[in-house]
């Protein structure tokens, strides 16, 4: 059987390899692909609890609704993101993370 | 003796998890962008074997459809010679660790934190679409305030006007 | 269920207002667009008037406490139609000289303001998070919005990733809590927290997650380090708005989660924010003082200043040696936290505003830049050592008695250590404080003539600085909305 | 106020010099001859009421007033003054050559027919001074001896720096101000102690006090030690000699008003008035007594080959404050005083003598280019010679007398040594004062003196008029049936006026050889001085420089006072501040500086930080939890 | 008396404030009317403290021309949450002869900054200079008079924050043979040392604040309070250093020379004159009224290290070759006495501090003014390069003889009486130290004595023929200064009974002592 902790584990390892992504990728769209793997991470714990987990009747939902909230939110923010890494390249050339540092200090 | 589902639950977490490897590891950023999209099916896999069918068909929708899409016409945009030599910086070891941690961190908490459990439970479309439109319609709102201000942002941002680039 | 969306009726006209700029703007010559930063203000103000007639003393909420209109968010709202209308003000002159497309820069920053007010209002983790969402995009945009300047591309860049890390890492705390608890709503939330003999690792993990998106959101160290970058790089207004509005937005919103969910357990969590606060003070103020860029010297000081209001967090209660809690000076806690909040804001909206009247006119935002700027701008420079000095935390200026209520706050709650250690990175504070200061009256300047400044800057500055003496030498009609803001935060959880 | 004019208005006394000084001090542009006529008024209106109160006081005996000056609690600070027969002889005395030296100064001050333009202040100081002289005498209380004590330093200091423009009086002005101020930090001490053991400041309280055993007696003797310092410094005991000598610095008259009958007799005054407590001391009674007669044999030898009139005249005051200390030291409070007295016109005389001969040669005051004077200047050679024959201790002038008087009471209540190293003094004593003055007035002059005249009648008179007790007061000493027991009787009451007719004939004689010797080697010209001085050489070489104790100071102050300083001034900037201070505010901001390193610009650092900053919070939590 | 007792402390406060107002709103190019107003403002102020002082009734003590305002409310579980921060004015008798001082010093200062912004170089302007004295100075007496926590460390910083552009902008830097000395060094180090020692003084008021449990920060209800000892001895000491770094206390004092030496004249006089007097007055004030045994306790702490001062700093004069160093140094020194005459705790010596702090602050007001003028006309102060001054500054010369002359604690003068209570509070709890007290004098004579035989007298230096002697306004000035130093040391009773009413409800609270 399927039980929460698969789920959770699931989840687990998602984040954490998306975050490995985060930390690790030079450019600025693979980290922003690794943010979609966190993000969907977090739908696939919330997607857990709604399951098994009993919420009683006034929050049955809740679960779902949440995991459309991050789904909308993590589409528009790829869209708003890439839209400025796109303003980035143009000014830039590169969207290599490396790169992005004439603000520091 | 493994039930069913949870043969499919492991292929699907196997598409997730080697989704997501190939996301954050692989060299060609055209094969990160395929990655991706498989992690997103199994994602969408998994919700299926929670019984949210609708949930899974907005997330091929939106994923395989959409952002998928959209990443890789960015990726079109930019610098093409890029694509098939990725490389990552010095500090994937420590990324790594610090990775490896927090997986451990999560589940540690996870596992020694009991949960009340019940059967597997399904959640009717308008069950959902209910509790959406009326207990959820404030933030519903809201969201569409951000999609809006997502697309005029993009549009303000990328829009080309007076030649300057 | 019987809903009054009256109640929601500034939101409805601050969108509305958005919307009329955004059709407008498509009617008006490109050379008088700045009317529609005018309007603008004019808009949130007429906004702000119609809230304070039509809800004052109004006790109600939507959704059975979903959204809860009260004397709290009043309080929240009004400051944050206060900051937004100083900020579009502020906005005009710097627009018309600096960037494109005025009316989609309004009209986001318009939106900012809806989902700030949303944030202050929402007792409920995914309304709040939405509103938190709506905030931040706006922001985005806005870091980004100087098209072709390199630097404020790269400070969007930065922002909108890490603050995706940070959206991710909140979701994740906020799926825990919701898993664990339940619900959603920051009132069961804490009843279930109480419920609970003791703490679960997951709940525990959940916390620390939202405490560090929250974190970013305020820019606690060390969850601060796009801050910096983001304030030099967006365009100054934005800096502003970035160092006072949204992280007012984000403490109203913070306030309210710790207040109404996390006040039971404090005695598990006061340490972690007290550690968080230390750091934020100390690091903010230690390392602003290498700075040679203004923005970037008040991106530093604003993050200390996160230390200090993070301070009002970690004080909300005392915990007694024995794990027990006593609540009954914990409005001197949230007092403290919005007195410094509104001083912090007036302060550092005039330091931002006498920046970018000096950046609109030099091109300039150095603090060596600004030797001699006593001489060529006797006014703007007054103003700009003013809220220097309400910054560190001189009197006479508002600076000093919030900086003091909080830290009495801090201090009656038991953590005297942590407010010697705030008062003590004052002091650092005052040194880097003092260099600018020294810039502008002492040395000689290196390019001579006047300064022109607008006369509405002049008029705003002028305001600005009486708020902040105002605030200095007579606090009591101000503190008397702050506590009844407490009692409405309060009501709630009995 | 009583009906007569008496005791009770001895305050007015110095009240009014110092009335004259803030009238003159101020005022002094826009007064006639600079305010010096009120001044002299002011005095001589002091010298007119000294009369009164001295017949009041022998009619009606001694008195006290006081006024509360300021009080803290129990303890009350008083202005106010005691009339008795100690005081009442200084007050006398000190009128007395103030006024004349007063009268004198307008001619002293005058060059070539023009006032000299200090001679407001000039006067106003002198007024100052002695206001302060006279109140330090009437003084009842311990407090405003002090106050007082300060202020006649004060006025030493302005009068002896008078001529600021030179370096050499700015510095002998220092001088004199912080040597005696050294002795005054025992003063000080001494007082603030017996305060502290008694309560009170009041003189004849403290005295009945301490005669009472109210004091420990280690605390008496501490007390006494540094009281006797203070005494030390204004009367120029060795080793506090040193800038009595540099004073002559200052105007002439001003030597002969500071160095004959006022300040250095301060010193004496003190521990006079305290004898009652320095009684119950015998050991600081000792010292006193060993000081007293090294100073004496000191300073008369260093007299011997100083070569400036004026610095001869201070050796010798130097010598004859020891003689006056060593008498305080065997107990003579009247003798020392009576000597006190005659010592105080007869220097007073020989000062303004001095400065007569200096006014006449153009300030020149280098003796080996006298001689002869005499017969230019009749007055002042004569009177000048009569004041050094009355204290070389020629009878029947009063030095003899009250010489004569120390000397017994010496043999009486001392230790043989003692009187064996005073008789050896009177020989120095009669020798140098005789070397003076056959080299000054009498021999052959040793320059052209064509120009010098006798100095004006404002000048000579006040010599004169100080001639008549220089010659009488001696004869005070006997007593006068029952109501005039003697000098000594009339100061302390019960002291009986007594010869030893062998020690008169030796001090007699003793002197006799000293003028004898001088009468030889300067007039005579039998005894070759060049002779001597080569024969003894190393000896003549260290009188010469006044036995190197001036350079023994000057070495302290340059290595170690003011090397000190400057060290301690380096060390304050070096170390305290720009090392431990300034290095504190560096490293602060050099860690601030390191820190903001760590902001790389790189989103995944930053990422990494937020990262690690869940997983430590995380961790942080949890293990608080556990 | 004229039925503005109530407000006279408020418009004590209040009229620099106004003063500067006005100044604000005139134009800067205006100078005449900028000085006149600050002017007016300042006599006006003056005679008001000067009215204050005479109102003070010595007989009745206690705190008198006392009025409270609500200021701001604390509601908790506390009896005085109400009234939480007020607005609380009084004086005692140690605060009255401060407010007589701190109006001396104002008015003249102000006339000593005359010329402020005519000097040929470089004009710096007048207005703002005049606009933040008179805030400086305003802050001064709110301290003076506040018997509210929040409200002394309020009108304590106030009085700290016009001091660095006073410094920075109107003041001088110096090169000497070995280092140099930048204003915005001077300034900076003056700010954060005085910040610094507020840090402290911080804490500590919140730490009485919180342990008090009444939820008011009036100093008056706080005395209700007894601290419990542990309390007491750990937080006295951050208000003894905290206020001691104000007052000069070794090795905290190097802000004060330096400042000195950057800081133009009045500001000087201001800084040694006044604000040093703070922070002796805040041991008083809070920590000796508030917390008696920890003061107790830690007196033999403060005693050594006033004695350090005394000493260190009168040596440290000795080796110094600038005018103001050597005068900077000597308040070190002074200031010294100060802080031994309090940790006597008994009447003589705490009398004989407060004295001290009035006769000190008019003295170095004096000296500084002094020094003011010769710098202003020789641009130097090397005791090595001035000399003979006397021949062609002789009213200077005397002034600063009278000053040097109360330094030294010559009687007659304020110096001698201040001190001889001094020695005799000290003498009956430390002979020891008192002795060392009293050598400290006698060294202050050696460095005086010489700074006079060096600068003022001897040969005039052939460059300095041409100098002038000091100005109508510069005598007006040093002669009020110097009135009140012949003053009081002739006649110090009628100040020293005010004092000692103060004093006496000061050791009240050392219930043994008393």
């Amino acid at each position: 059987m399927i039980e929460l902790a698969h789920l959770q584990v699931l989840a687990a390892a998602l984040f954490s390899i998306g975050l490995y992504g985060v930390l690790a990728r030079r450019s600025a769209v693979l980290i922003l692909m690794s943010i979609e793997l966190m993000l969907n991470a977090v739908n696939i714990n919330l997607i857990g609890y709604a399951t098994f987990v009993d919420f009683g009747e006034a929050q049955r939902a809740l679960g779902q609704v949440l995991i459309i909230f991050v789904i909308t939110i993590a589409a528009a923010e790829l869209a708003l993101a890439i839209a400025i890494i796109l303003r980035l390249y143009r000014n830039r050339s590169s969207v290599n993370v490396d790169q992005i540092d004439a603000l520091r200090w | 003796m493994l039930s069913q589902s949870l043969v499919f639950f492991y292929i699907a977490a196997a598409l997730v998890i080697i989704g997501g490897l190939g996301v954050v590891l692989t060299r060609n950023i055209v094969y990160a962008a395929f990655a991706l999209l498989a992690a997103m099916l199994g994602v969408a896999g998994v919700f299926l074997l929670m019984f949210a069918e609708f949930l899974a068909l907005v997330q091929v929708l939106i994923y395989g459809g959409a952002v998928v899409i959209v990443v890789l016409f960015s990726l079109m945009l930019t610098r093409i010679q890029d694509f098939e030599n990725l490389t990552d910086h010095r500090q994937w070891p420590l990324a790594a660790l610090l990775a490896i941690g927090v997986f451990a961190l999560l589940v540690a908490a996870t596992l020694t934190t009991s949960v009340r459990v019940v059967e597997r439970q399904s959640l009717g479309f308008l069950e959902l679409g209910e509790s959406l439109f009326t207990d959820w319609a404030v933030p519903f709102e809201v969201a569409s305030l951000v999609l809006l201000v997502a697309l005029i942002g993009s549009i303000v941002l990328v829009r080309t006007s007076g030649g300057r680039d | 269920m019987n809903n009054n969306f009256l109640l929601l009726l500034p939101e409805f006209m601050v969108t509305g207002l958005a919307f009329a700029i955004l059709t407008l703007d498509f009617f008006i010559g490109r050379d008088r667009k700045h009317w529609l930063g005018y309007l603008a203000a004019a808009g949130l103000a007429f906004t702000l008037i119609v809230m304070l007639v039509y809800q004052w003393n109004t006790t109600d909420s939507l959704y059975d406490g979903l959204i809860s209109i009260d004397g709290y968010s009043l309080f929240f709202r009004a400051v944050f139609l206060v900051m937004a209308i100083v900020i579009v003000l502020s906005s005009v002159e710097y627009v018309r000289k600096n960037l494109e497309y005025p009316g989609e820069y309004y009209a986001i920053l318009v939106f900012a303001v809806v989902g700030m007010m949303l944030m202050s209002a929402s007792r409920e983790l995914l309304t709040a998070y939405i509103s938190l969402e709506l905030l931040s995009f706006s922001l985005y945009v806005l870091v980004s919005f100087d098209r072709y300047n390199p630097r404020s591309n790269e400070g969007g860049t930065k922002y909108i990733l890490l603050g995706a890390v940070s959206s991710a890492l909140l979701l994740f705390g906020i799926s825990q809590i919701f898993g664990l608890t339940g619900t959603t709503r920051f009132d069961e939330i804490g009843s279930a927290l109480r419920a609970a003999s003791e703490i679960s690792p997951g709940v525990l993990v959940g916390l620390v997650l939202i405490i560090a998106g929250l974190g970013f959101k305020v820019a606690a160290v060390p969850f601060h380090m796009w801050a910096p970058d983001a304030y030099e790089g967006a365009p100054i207004p934005i800096t502003a708005f970035l160092a006072v509005a949204s992280k007012a937005a984000a403490f109203a919103l913070s306030l309210r989660f710790f207040a109404e969910s996390l006040l039971p357990i404090i005695g598990e969590w006061q340490i972690i924010l007290a550690i968080l606060a230390a750091l934020t003070v100390t690091v903010g103020n230690l390392v602003a003082l290498a700075q040679t860029n203004l923005k970037r010297l008040l991106a530093y000081s604003s993050i200390a200043h996160v230390g200090y209001l993070l301070m009002g967090l970690a004080a909300l209660a005392v915990v007694e040696p024995d794990g027990d809690v006593q609540r009954n000076v914990s409005h001197l806690a949230s007092n403290g936290l919005m007195l410094h909040l509104v001083a912090y804001g007036i302060t550092n909206s005039a330091a931002f505003l006498c920046l970018a009247a000096f950046y609109n006119e030099t091109k300039r935002d150095d603090i060596a830049d600004l030797a001699g700027s006593a001489r060529r701008a006797p006014f703007l420079t007054l103003v700009m050592a003013a809220s220097l000095f309400s910054l560190a935390g001189l009197p006479f200026f508002a600076g000093f008695v919030s900086k003091f209520y909080l830290f009495s706050a801090v201090a009656a709650q038991g953590l005297l250590w942590l407010a010697g250690l705030a008062i003590f990175t004052s002091l650092l504070s005052l040194y880097y404080y003092l260099q600018v200061i020294r810039q502008m009256y002492i040395e000689e300047p290196r390019v001579s003539g006047a300064i022109r400044i607008p006369k509405v800057t002049i008029g705003l500055l002028g305001v600005l600085l009486a708020g902040m003496v105002l605030l200095g030498v007579y606090p009591a009609p101000v503190m008397d909305a702050i506590q009844h803001a407490s009692d409405a935060l309060f009501a709630s959880i009995g | 106020m009583t009906e007569i004019i008496g005791t009770n208005w001895a305050w007015v006394i110095p009240a009014l010099s110092a009335g004259a000084f803030f009238i003159v001090l101020p005022f002094r542009r826009y007064l006639p001859v600079q305010g010096a006529p009120l001044s002299i008024a002011a005095i001589l209106l002091g010298f007119v009421l000294f009369w009164f109160v001295l017949a009041d006081l022998l009619a009606s005996g001694t008195a006290d007033l006081s006024i509360r000056w300021l009080s803290v609690g129990d303890t009350t600070l008083t202005w106010g003054t005691t009339v008795d027969q100690i005081s009442v002889t200084m007050l006398g005395l000190v009128t007395f050559v103030a006024l004349l030296v007063q009268v004198y100064s307008l001619g002293y001050m005058k060059h070539d027919g023009k006032y000299d333009p200090g001679l407001g202040r000039y006067y106003a100081v002198h007024s100052l001074f002695v206001a302060a002289m006279l109140a330090l005498v009437l003084a009842d209380n311990l407090v405003f001896l002090y106050i007082t004590w300060e202020l006649v330093g004060l006025g030493s200091y302005l009068l002896i720096g008078f001529w600021y423009e030179r370096r050499s009086a700015a510095e002998a002005a220092k001088k004199a101000f912080i040597t005696t101020r050294i002795g005054d930090v025992g003063l000080l001490i001494g007082i603030v102690l017996l305060f502290r053991a008694t309560g009170t400041f009041d003189i004849s309280t403290l005295i009945h006090i301490a005669q009472n055993g109210g004091i420990e007696q280690g605390t008496l003797n501490v007390s006494m030690f540094l009281i006797f310092l203070g005494a030390m410094g204004k009367s120029a005991q060795v080793p506090f000699h040193v800038w009595l000598p540099d004073a002559m610095e200052g105007p002439t008259p001003v030597s002969a008003l500071i160095h004959a009958a006022t300040m250095v007799a301060a010193g004496v005054y003190l521990v006079a008035r305290l004898m009652p407590l320095f009684e119950l001391t015998p050991t600081v009674l000792v010292v006193v007594a060993s000081v007293g007669v090294v100073t004496f044999v000191f300073a008369g030898t260093i007299a011997l080959v100083v070569t400036d009139i004026k610095r001869v005249l201070a050796y010798s005051t130097v010598s004859h404050l020891g003689l006056m200390m060593l008498s305080l030291g065997a107990g003579g409070v009247g003798v020392a005083l009576f000597h006190l007295v005659a010592h105080g016109v007869a220097k007073a005389m020989l000062f303004l003598g001095a400065g007569s001969v200096m006014h006449a040669m153009h300030e020149e005051t280098d003796i080996r280019k006298m001689g002869g004077l005499r017969r230019r200047m009749p007055v002042t050679g004569w009177t000048f010679a009569i004041g050094a024959a009355s204290l070389a201790g020629v009878i029947p002038l009063a030095g003899f007398f009250t010489k004569d008087e120390v000397l017994l009471r010496v043999l009486e209540y001392r230790h043989p040594v003692f009187i064996v190293l005073a008789l050896f003094g009177v020989v120095l004593s009669a020798l140098y004062m005789a070397r003076l003055t056959f080299a000054t007035f009498f021999g052959e002059p040793k320059s052209d003196h064509s120009e010098v005249h006798e100095s004006p009648t404002v000048m000579t008179l006040p010599l004169l008029l100080l001639a008549i007790p220089a010659i009488g007061v001696g004869f005070f000493a006997f007593g006068l049936g029952d109501t005039y027991k003697g000098f000594a009787g009339f100061i302390d009451g019960h002291s009986k006026f007594h010869l030893n007719i062998w020690l008169s004939i030796a001090s007699l004689v003793l002197a006799g050889i000293g003028i004898w010797i001088g009468w030889a080697a300067y007039i005579r010209g039998s005894l070759s001085t060049e002779r001597i001085i080569d024969r003894f050489q190393s000896v003549h070489r260290v009188l010469a420089a006044k036995y190197y104790v001036d350079e023994i100071y000057q070495w302290v102050i340059d290595r170690i006072v003011l090397v000190l300083g400057r060290f301690i001034a380096a060390f304050d900037r070096v170390v305290v501040n720009d090392t431990a201070v300034d290095g504190t505010g560096d490293s602060v901001k050099i860690s601030g500086f390191r820190m903001k390193f760590v902001q790389t610009g790189r989103i995944y650092n930053y990422g990494m930080a937020m990262a690690a900053g869940v997983v430590i919070l995380s961790l942080i939590w949890w293990i608080v939890q556990t | 008396m004229f039925g503005f007792d109530p407000y006279v402390l408020l418009l004590l406060i209040v009229l620099p404030l106004v003063g500067a107002g006005a100044i604000l709103v005139t134009p800067g190019s205006n100078v005449r009317a900028i000085r006149m107003e600050a002017a007016v403002a300042a006599t006006v102020t003056m005679l008001l403290s000067v009215y204050v002082f005479l109102a003070y009734d010595h007989s009745v003590g206690g705190m008198q021309l006392e009025r409270t305002w609500q200021w701001l409310s604390m509601p908790g579980p506390w009896p005085l949450g109400d009234h939480a921060i007020t607005l609380h004015l009084a004086i005692d008798g140690i605060a009255a002869p401060m407010v007589l001082l701190t109006g001396i010093v104002l008015f003249t200062g102000v006339l000593v900054s005359w010329r402020v912004g005519d000097s040929e170089e470089d004009s710096k302007p007048p207005k703002a200079y005049f606009v933040l004295y008179l805030l400086l100075l305003s802050g001064v007496f709110g301290v003076f008079v506040t018997l509210d926590m929040f409200f002394f460390f309020f009108f304590y910083e106030l009085a700290v924050l016009p001091m660095y552009l006073l410094i920075g902008v109107w003041g001088s830097s110096s090169t000497f043979p070995t280092f140099s000395r930048t204003k915005e060094y001077g300034a900076m180090k003056l700010m954060i040392y005085l910040v610094a020692g507020s840090v402290l003084i911080w804490v500590a008021m919140l730490a009485i604040f919180v342990e008090g449990g009444l939820g008011t920060f009036d100093l008056v209800a706080l005395e209700q309070v007894t601290f419990s000892d542990n309390f007491q001895k750990i937080f006295f000491p951050l208000l003894m250093v905290g206020f001691g770094v104000l007052a000069g206390l070794w090795p905290f004092h190097t802000w004060s020379p330096d400042g000195h030496v950057a800081a133009p004249t009045a500001v000087s006089m201001v800084h040694a004159g006044v604000l040093m007097k703070l922070g002796a007055f805040g041991i008083i004030r809070i920590g000796m009224m508030l917390m008696p045994e920890g003061a107790q306790a830690w007196m033999p702490a403060l005693i050594g290290l006033g004695t350090v001062n005394v000493i260190y700093g009168a040596w440290s004069a000795i080796g110094q070759n600038d005018l103001k160093y050597v005068i900077g140094y000597s308040s070190v020194s002074h200031m010294g006495y100060v802080l031994m005459g309090i940790a006597t705790l008994n009447p003589l010596g705490l009398s004989g501090a407060v004295l001290q702090m009035f006769s000190h602050g008019i003295m170095t007001a004096l000296f500084f003014a002094v020094v003011g003028a010769i710098y202003e006309r020789t641009h130097t102060r090397d005791i090595y390069t001035l000399d003979g001054l006397a021949k062609r500054m002789g009213f200077t010369a005397t002034m600063f003889a009278i000053a040097g002359l109360a330094s030294l604690g010559l009687p007659g003068l304020s110096g001698f009486v201040a001190e001889l209570l001094v020695f005799l509070g000290l003498f009956q709890t430390y002979p020891l130290l008192g002795v060392l007290g009293i050598i400290g004098a006698a060294i202050t004579a050696v460095y005086i004595l010489r700074l006079l035989a060096r600068v003022f007298f001897g040969p005039l230096g052939e460059r300095w023929e041409d100098q002038t002697d000091a100005s109508g306004l510069e005598r007006v000035s040093t002669l009020v200064l110097a009135g009140f130093i012949l003053l009081v040391g002739l006649f110090p009773f009628p100040f020293i009974r005010v004092i000692e009413s103060g004093v006496f409800e000061v050791l009240a609270r050392f219930g043994d002592v008393g």
